[in-house]
């Protein structure tokens, strides 16, 4: 006979002011079944707690509900206490009168009785809980790292330098990222390059990282602790255990003319190539499409002049599969084209280059070495107008959200600028200028004061072209929104920071959630910044949401910490609440019928089959299997299965009928 | 040739100051063996005056039209005019998103409109109707530099109109291509020339429609390529406002689609009314059509 | 924003403006596109974006401020505002509600009468016949507005190029266009 | 039927198959299903117009479940729902032969899977124009008049089953309308457990059904339960390009999920 336990917590306010918590306590308490029932200001407080302790054991419960807020907030405090005193943890049960109740209702005698009716329902479903143990599972002790961005690069330097191993994927060519393309970084600017490459390097030296470049994650498998990872990497058609990055083959290659992606199309690359001088590795790789060889079965240039006989025209892609126990996201951001804006002439305009095309115009290693010269006609731009907030905070034809990095990185443009044309103009199009952070205002402030860029407060209207120069149409809100019109010879719009082309695919690959935007969402926005929803996947940098560079290794040094927790234990214990296939009697072994279709719908492959076999070892029967490793208890199975064989623990046939029950016979 | 028969809804500048676009339209229409049918007893459409001044009025007068054109049995309904086209597509996207609206509208005009209307201007009524037989009729090559202004009302509001890119549209680019027309890429395709204040304030008619033929002669276009009556009088009527704002005499000539449409087809001169404009169209030298024109079919929707 | 702010009761100009034709001033941040991009701007007192920045403040003498500005005559609705706005902030429906609250509270301001002149000539002529007679209206807009020489030299072309007709067009139905304006228009007057 | 006679005859004969299954005369003018295990039982074997049932039923039966091999008179309705079976596991290509005839009765000869597939696309779908009909009436409905359309149409089931029994997807072990602790479904006929009962069986069957019809045929209170099936076949062939009984390797669209999938059902 079940004997269960209601404990009804008022939340200081949170409950009590809405729902009349000792009225359900003496409802509840004539409940079938139900021998104590009592209510408390806060349940989780120590006192709370010793309540749940002393009533197990005086009262003999068989079960407890604690009818209080969410499971996700306190369903592993309870379960705890109720361990301490003796009971099974999972004859506890959370029924959430505050999220589900008192939050979303008014005062009054309807929202009692949904309280009532939603402790009813925990106490039938308690009633039929069982005894479960938890399931112990080990840990691989190796991380995967998704990016070698910046993120990407303190993440793995982190881990390993906590003496974990690390396998680190970058789809391009060399690590980097975006940093690696930026000529100096806000507030110091100090030259990325020069801070970003020692670094690089270290990531190519350090003997607990083991780099794959030119290489995608395929697929991930598997859970918490025990992933299993397929890496595609890519042919580079050179054999980098030969290669020793002479360099020879990219001058001799004759293919000199690909818009190099390095330099956003800025500059030319030759069809063999290294990214850019201080590229990890420094090992070219063949691009396939442009490639002559490829397209026509002639020229193999490249092959002929290498000393080191690396280059291998029949090299195939390679999957490789790695067991990995934690994974972080570090696959960083992009930014819009400047395309999108029909007013600012859907991209037609030569002259109009975004932000990080700038920053490659900036760069001492880029196209023009670091002269101001316009991409039309190569001539210095004496008049150069930012657009700062093109695409940002524009529901209309762009996102809602602020970039965040925009109104930096517009400042310091204009800054470089001024620095490299003496007497050129700089103006600043913008609405406000967020500069929260250390010595940022002071920056932006520098900009303004010293190096003289002129801000206009208002947003550009429209662009368009007239004998050679740019037309910006503006309003300036400041001076009664009259309208400003400048003659500009180049046009730098600081285009919104979107999320990486491929992300949304990567976040269905690994079972991570995404917002609208295709950024990965973190678990919580406050209390698990850099975890998402799936165990032992982690996240940092700018594929959340448009980070800077502090930021970006703030973030990643934290999912360092958060994995070495992880890999400080030998064994992970994970919940039991896992689908099962029902077994009965021979001959029918199991109302499982074999059919299998629950097999592509699971998520984490976790069902198998298994062979049903009489003591000559003949088959009878194949039946699905379970695998308690890798299911994740999402029940999606269960759902599926028209012979009803499949069942969860925790959330059982006979545990939803009686709560469904109890709702619709109160 | 199987006559199509259409609705049609010249609109009162079209009886009036703007009556060679009429003519024009017409022509093109007979020739080409496309009979247009108007709306018994339509009335005007109330223009800028009427939605200045009063909502409901502003719904009504078209609404009327509307339900006079369903009741003629019309299906598809070609508005040459623009003002008229986008007060027509407004009331009836409002009527058909406000059922109180639409109620109340219905009482005033003592008549039901349902909606089952298609409402084209004239753009769209030359993609669906007239583009494909161009290549078989063609008789002369439209070979000059022209610029295509589509003005406010054809484009905007998107939302509603739902036609062609708001900022840099092309079918109007499409069909002169399709003429052997160069058409050039200009700053003021869809700025505003000042339509509705024509009449009351002409010195804002004189700089808005002084900068859109300044840029187009400026960047070497013979002709200017309008769709609208409101555009066509400012364009062409008020160049005495708009030499004055530009401080010069600008000699170039504001032909509708439907005329340059006509030239190309053989059709006289003076049945296109050409000779009604204030600007003198003196192009002539054509050259005969020789082979089809391919052109690119651009893209049009908005991609946002 | 969301329906349950819907029961706060906003008596200020904007509240009615949201109320009567769904605009949202609140969602204006004031970046000035609509003013960059509005062809009259330089004509108005208030350009697009300010006017909206008025209406924002809810002070009463702001309000005062808008309903007897050119700027709501101004406006020509050529709708480039809202092709650009990126809060989608649809003003040309917002004009069209003040200009009507400025006539109903007799706040019209005087720089603005030609428009509104002819505006009402216009109107007069389709009530009369159905269809805009525009010789007619050239001259009834010529003696409301007092503008009497204006455009003399135009009407002789224009008559001589066949683009201008004595008489009216005159539809069948007038009393069906009467009816209208009687519902309309001259209901709102009295 | 020469030959499908002669067909029969040798596999028995030459021992390629235990058991034939098809029809043969019953009382009166019907047909009836009929299991062959002697050559000489092949004279009784008969195929008429009479012989529309969906035989591949009994595949799932202890008989067939027995037989090491067999052969089946296979119409198309029964060679599609081999088809389905042989995607669900619930028969290997190794264990049947299958002897193909047309909807107009056209011996094709023994079949393979792979020519069973061929074979099944170029048969017609086994809807009747009366049902089209019925089907543009109910998808005209608004959609609480076509709810409570069912509701009445169900409204007459007396829960005999027949459409289970008849049904050569319905062939779970333990039917979950048989499961009675907890009982989700209630047994006895009244209008909203009759409506639980269907909605679960064409649940269950979309994206499987293969639109023999039987159920329909069976019922002796002539629900329209083909109709349902064939909404649902159609809706999930437009949304999902997914069609059953057309492929012996084939995931119905209810079992799959891809990062494609439209979610516009999601309000």
């Amino acid at each position: 006979m079940a004997r269960i336990g209601v404990f009804i917590c008022h939340c200081g306010e949170n409950i009590s002011a809405t729902v009349d918590c000792p009225k359900v306590s003496e409802v509840a308490a004539k409940f079938p079944g139900v021998v104590y029932s009592i209510d408390y200001k806060y349940m989780c407080s120590d006192p709370g707690q010793s309540m749940v302790v002393n009533a197990i054991k005086e009262h003999k419960l068989t079960g407890v509900v604690v009818s209080a807020c969410s499971p996700r907030m306190h369903e592993p405090t309870f379960r705890r206490a109720c361990a301490e005193a003796g009971l099974n943890p999972y004859l506890c049960e959370m029924a959430n009168i505050r999220e589900h109740c008192s939050w979303v209702h008014e005062k009054g005698d309807k929202t009692d009785q949904k309280a009532i009716d939603v402790v009813r329902m925990m106490v039938e479903k308690v009633k039929r809980n069982n005894a479960l143990m938890s399931i112990k599972v080990p840990v691989t002790k190796t991380a995967l790292v998704i990016g070698g961005g910046v993120a990407g690069i303190q993440a793995a330097l982190d881990i390993a330098n906590a003496g974990h191993k690390v396998i680190m994927v970058e789809r391009d060519p060399s690590i980097g990222g975006h940093m690696s393309q930026l000529s100096e970084t806000f507030p110091t600017l100090d030259c990325s390059q020069c801070i970003l490459t020692p670094r690089m390097v270290e990531v190519a030296q350090n003997p607990n990282i083991k780099l794959y470049t030119y290489a995608e994650v395929e697929s991930v498998e598997g859970f918490v602790g025990n992933f299993t990872v397929k890496i595609r990497k890519k042919a580079k058609s050179v054999d980098e255990t030969v290669c020793n990055g002479c360099g020879l083959c990219t001058t001799k290659c004759p293919n000199k003319k690909i818009p190099n992606e390095f330099e956003l199309g800025m500059g030319k690359r030759p069809a063999i190539y290294v990214p850019f001088p201080q590229a990890v590795p420094n090992i070219p790789v063949i691009d396939k499409i442009n490639c002559t060889y490829y397209k026509t079965g002639k020229c193999k240039i490249c092959e002929k002049v290498c000393q080191a006989k690396a280059i291998r025209f029949d090299q195939e892609d390679e999957i490789i599969e790695v067991a990995v126990g934690a994974i972080a996201i570090c696959t960083g951001f992009d930014v819009k084209k400047t395309d999108f804006f029909p007013e600012y002439g859907y991209g037609k305009y030569k002259d109009i280059i975004d932000g990080l095309q700038f920053e490659r115009m900036a760069s001492a290693s880029g196209p023009t070495s670091g002269e101001m010269r316009r991409p039309s006609d190569g001539q210095t731009p004496k008049k150069i107008v930012f657009v700062a907030c093109a695409g940002s905070r524009d529901p209309a034809k762009g996102i809602e959200y602020c970039s965040k990095i925009c109104c930096m990185y517009t400042a310091k443009h204009a800054m470089l600028y001024k620095h490299k044309v003496h007497d050129g103009t700089a103006y600043v199009f913008y609405m406000d200028i967020r500069a929260a952070g250390k010595n940022y205002d002071e920056f932006t402030r520098r900009g303004i004061e010293e190096d003289g860029a002129k801000y206009i407060r208002g947003r550009v209207s429209k662009i368009y072209e007239r004998d050679g120069k740019l037309i910006v149409v503006g309003a300036d809100t400041l001076m009664n929104a009259e309208t400003v019109e400048i003659e500009a010879d180049m046009v730098v719009l600081a285009t919104a920071g979107v999320a990486n082309p491929g992300a949304e695919e990567l976040a269905q690959k690994l079972h991570v959630s995404y917002d609208q935007h295709k950024f990965f969402s973190e678990a919580h926005p406050k209390l698990k910044p850099v975890e998402t929803n799936t165990a032992g996947i982690y996240l940092a940098g700018a594929c959340q949401a448009p980070k800077d560079i502090p930021e970006s290794v703030a973030a990643a040094s934290g999912v360092a910490g958060k994995i070495s927790c992880l890999f400080a234990n030998n064994e992970l214990t994970r919940e039991p609440l896992i689908a099962f296939v029902d077994r009965t009697a021979p001959p029918e072994y199991s109302s499982c019928t074999g059919c299998f279709l629950c097999q592509p719908v699971c998520p984490y492959n976790a069902i198998e089959r298994e062979d049903v076999k009489d003591r000559n070892g003949n088959l009878i029967k194949q039946l699905a299997y379970i695998n308690p490793g890798l299911c994740q208890g999402c029940g999606t199975c269960v759902a599926v299965c028209k012979s009803k064989s499949i069942d969860i623990d925790g959330y059982t046939n006979s545990q939803m009928y009686y709560e469904v029950d109890a709702l619709l016979n109160s | 040739m199987q006559k199509i028969k259409l609705g049609y809804y010249p609109g009162c500048s079209l009886e009036g100051s703007s009556r060679e676009y009429n003519e024009s339209v017409q022509a093109i229409a007979e020739k080409l063996g496309i009979e247009l049918v108007s709306i018994p007893d339509w009335n005007c459409c109330g223009a800028t005056a009427a939605h200045n001044l009063n909502k409901e009025l502003s719904l009504s007068l078209p609404a009327r039209n509307l339900a006079l054109a369903e009741e003629a049995g019309l299906k598809e309904l070609v508005v040459p005019c623009a003002a008229c086209y986008s007060r027509f597509t407004t009331t009836q996207h409002e009527l058909m998103h406000d059922e109180t609206m639409h109620q109340k509208v219905n009482g005033i005009i003592g008549k039901e409109y349902k909606g089952n209307l298609r409402i084209l201007n004239v753009i769209q009524f030359i993609e669906e109707f007239i583009i494909d037989k161009l290549d078989d009729n063609i008789k002369f090559e439209f070979n000059k530099k022209v610029a295509c202004y589509y003005g406010c009302l054809l484009v905007r509001p998107n939302k509603i109109l739902n036609f062609d890119r708001t900022e840099d549209p092309q079918t109007m680019d499409v069909v002169m291509k399709k003429l052997g027309a160069d058409s050039i890429d200009w700053a003021y395709k869809t700025e505003c020339c000042g339509a509705g204040f024509s009449v009351s304030f002409t010195e804002a008619v004189g700089r808005l429609s002084g900068k859109i033929v300044e840029d187009a002669d400026h960047r070497g276009a013979e002709a200017l390529i309008v769709a609208c009556p409101m555009c066509h009088s400012n364009l062409d009527m008020r160049r005495p406002e708009i030499d004055k704002y530009n401080g010069k005499k600008l000699n170039i000539p504001v032909l509708y689609i439907t005329q340059a449409i006509g030239l190309a087809l053989g059709i006289d001169r003076n049945i296109l009314g050409l000779q009604r404009h204030f600007v003198t169209v003196k192009l002539n030298d054509f050259k005969p059509f020789a082979k089809k024109i391919e052109v690119e079919n651009l893209q049009i929707t908005e991609e946002i | 924003m969301s329906e349950s702010h819907n029961h706060l009761v906003d008596n200020s100009l904007s509240g009615k403006i949201k109320k009567e034709t769904g605009v949202s001033v609140a969602r204006c941040y004031q970046c000035g596109k609509c003013s960059a991009g509005c062809p009259v701007s330089v004509d108005m007192d208030y350009p697009p974006s300010l006017l909206i920045r008025k209406l924002q403040t809810g002070l009463p003498e702001h309000e005062e401020q808008v309903l007897r500005s050119k700027s709501i005559w101004f406006c020509l609705s050529c709708e480039m505002c809202i092709a650009r706005c990126p809060m989608e902030v649809d003003i040309p429906p917002m004009m069209d509600y003040l200009r009507h609250e400025s006539i109903r509270l007799k706040k019209v301001n005087p720089a603005s009468k030609n428009i509104i002149s002819f505006h009402k000539a216009f109107l007069d002529s389709i009530e009369q016949t159905g269809k805009l007679y525009e010789m007619g209206l050239i001259v009834d807009y010529k003696t409301r507005s007092f503008n009497l020489m204006q455009d003399v030299m135009l009407a002789p072309s224009m008559f001589a190029k066949g683009k201008l007709s004595i008489l009216p067009e005159v539809i069948k139905n007038r009393r069906n266009m009467k009816q209208i304006f009687k519902n309309t228009l001259k209901n709102k007057q009295k | 039927m020469e030959e499908i006679k002669k067909i029969a005859k040798e596999l028995l004969a030459e021992n390629k198959v235990q058991l034939i299954v098809g029809f043969e005369k019953g009382s009166a003018n019907k047909v009836r299903p009929a299991f062959f295990t002697k050559p000489e039982e092949i004279d009784q074997l008969i195929y008429n117009e009479y012989c529309i049932h969906n035989i591949a039923l009994y595949l799932k039966k202890d008989i067939c479940q027995k037989a090491n091999n067999l052969a089946i008179i296979a119409n198309p309705n029964v060679v599609r729902s081999i088809l389905q079976l042989a995607s669900e596991n619930q028969i290997a290509e190794e264990k049947i032969k299958i002897i193909g005839i047309s909807f107009e009765g056209k011996c094709v000869g023994l079949l393979d899977f792979k020519a069973a597939e061929e074979f099944s696309k170029t048969q017609p779908k086994g809807i009747k124009p009366e049902d089209k009909a019925l089907i543009e009436k109910i998808q005209a409905m608004p959609l609480e008049e076509r709810f409570n359309y069912w509701v009445e149409a169900f409204s007459p089931c007396i829960k005999c089953y027949a459409c289970r029994a008849s049904c050569p997807m319905c062939y779970c072990g333990k039917c979950n309308v048989e499961t009675n602790n907890p009982q989700w479904i209630p047994v006895a006929p009244h209008k909203y457990g009759n409506l639980e009962w269907h909605m679960m069986r064409a649940m269950h069957l979309a994206g499987r059904c293969i639109n023999c019809g039987e159920c329909n045929r069976s019922c002796p209170v002539n629900i329209p339960l083909n109709i349902l099936s064939y909404m649902l076949s159609d809706f999930i062939l437009d949304e999902f390009d997914s069609e059953a009984g057309m492929n012996a390797v084939f995931t119905p669209a209810l079992s799959v999920y891809t990062s494609v999938d439209k979610e516009n059902f999601i309000k």
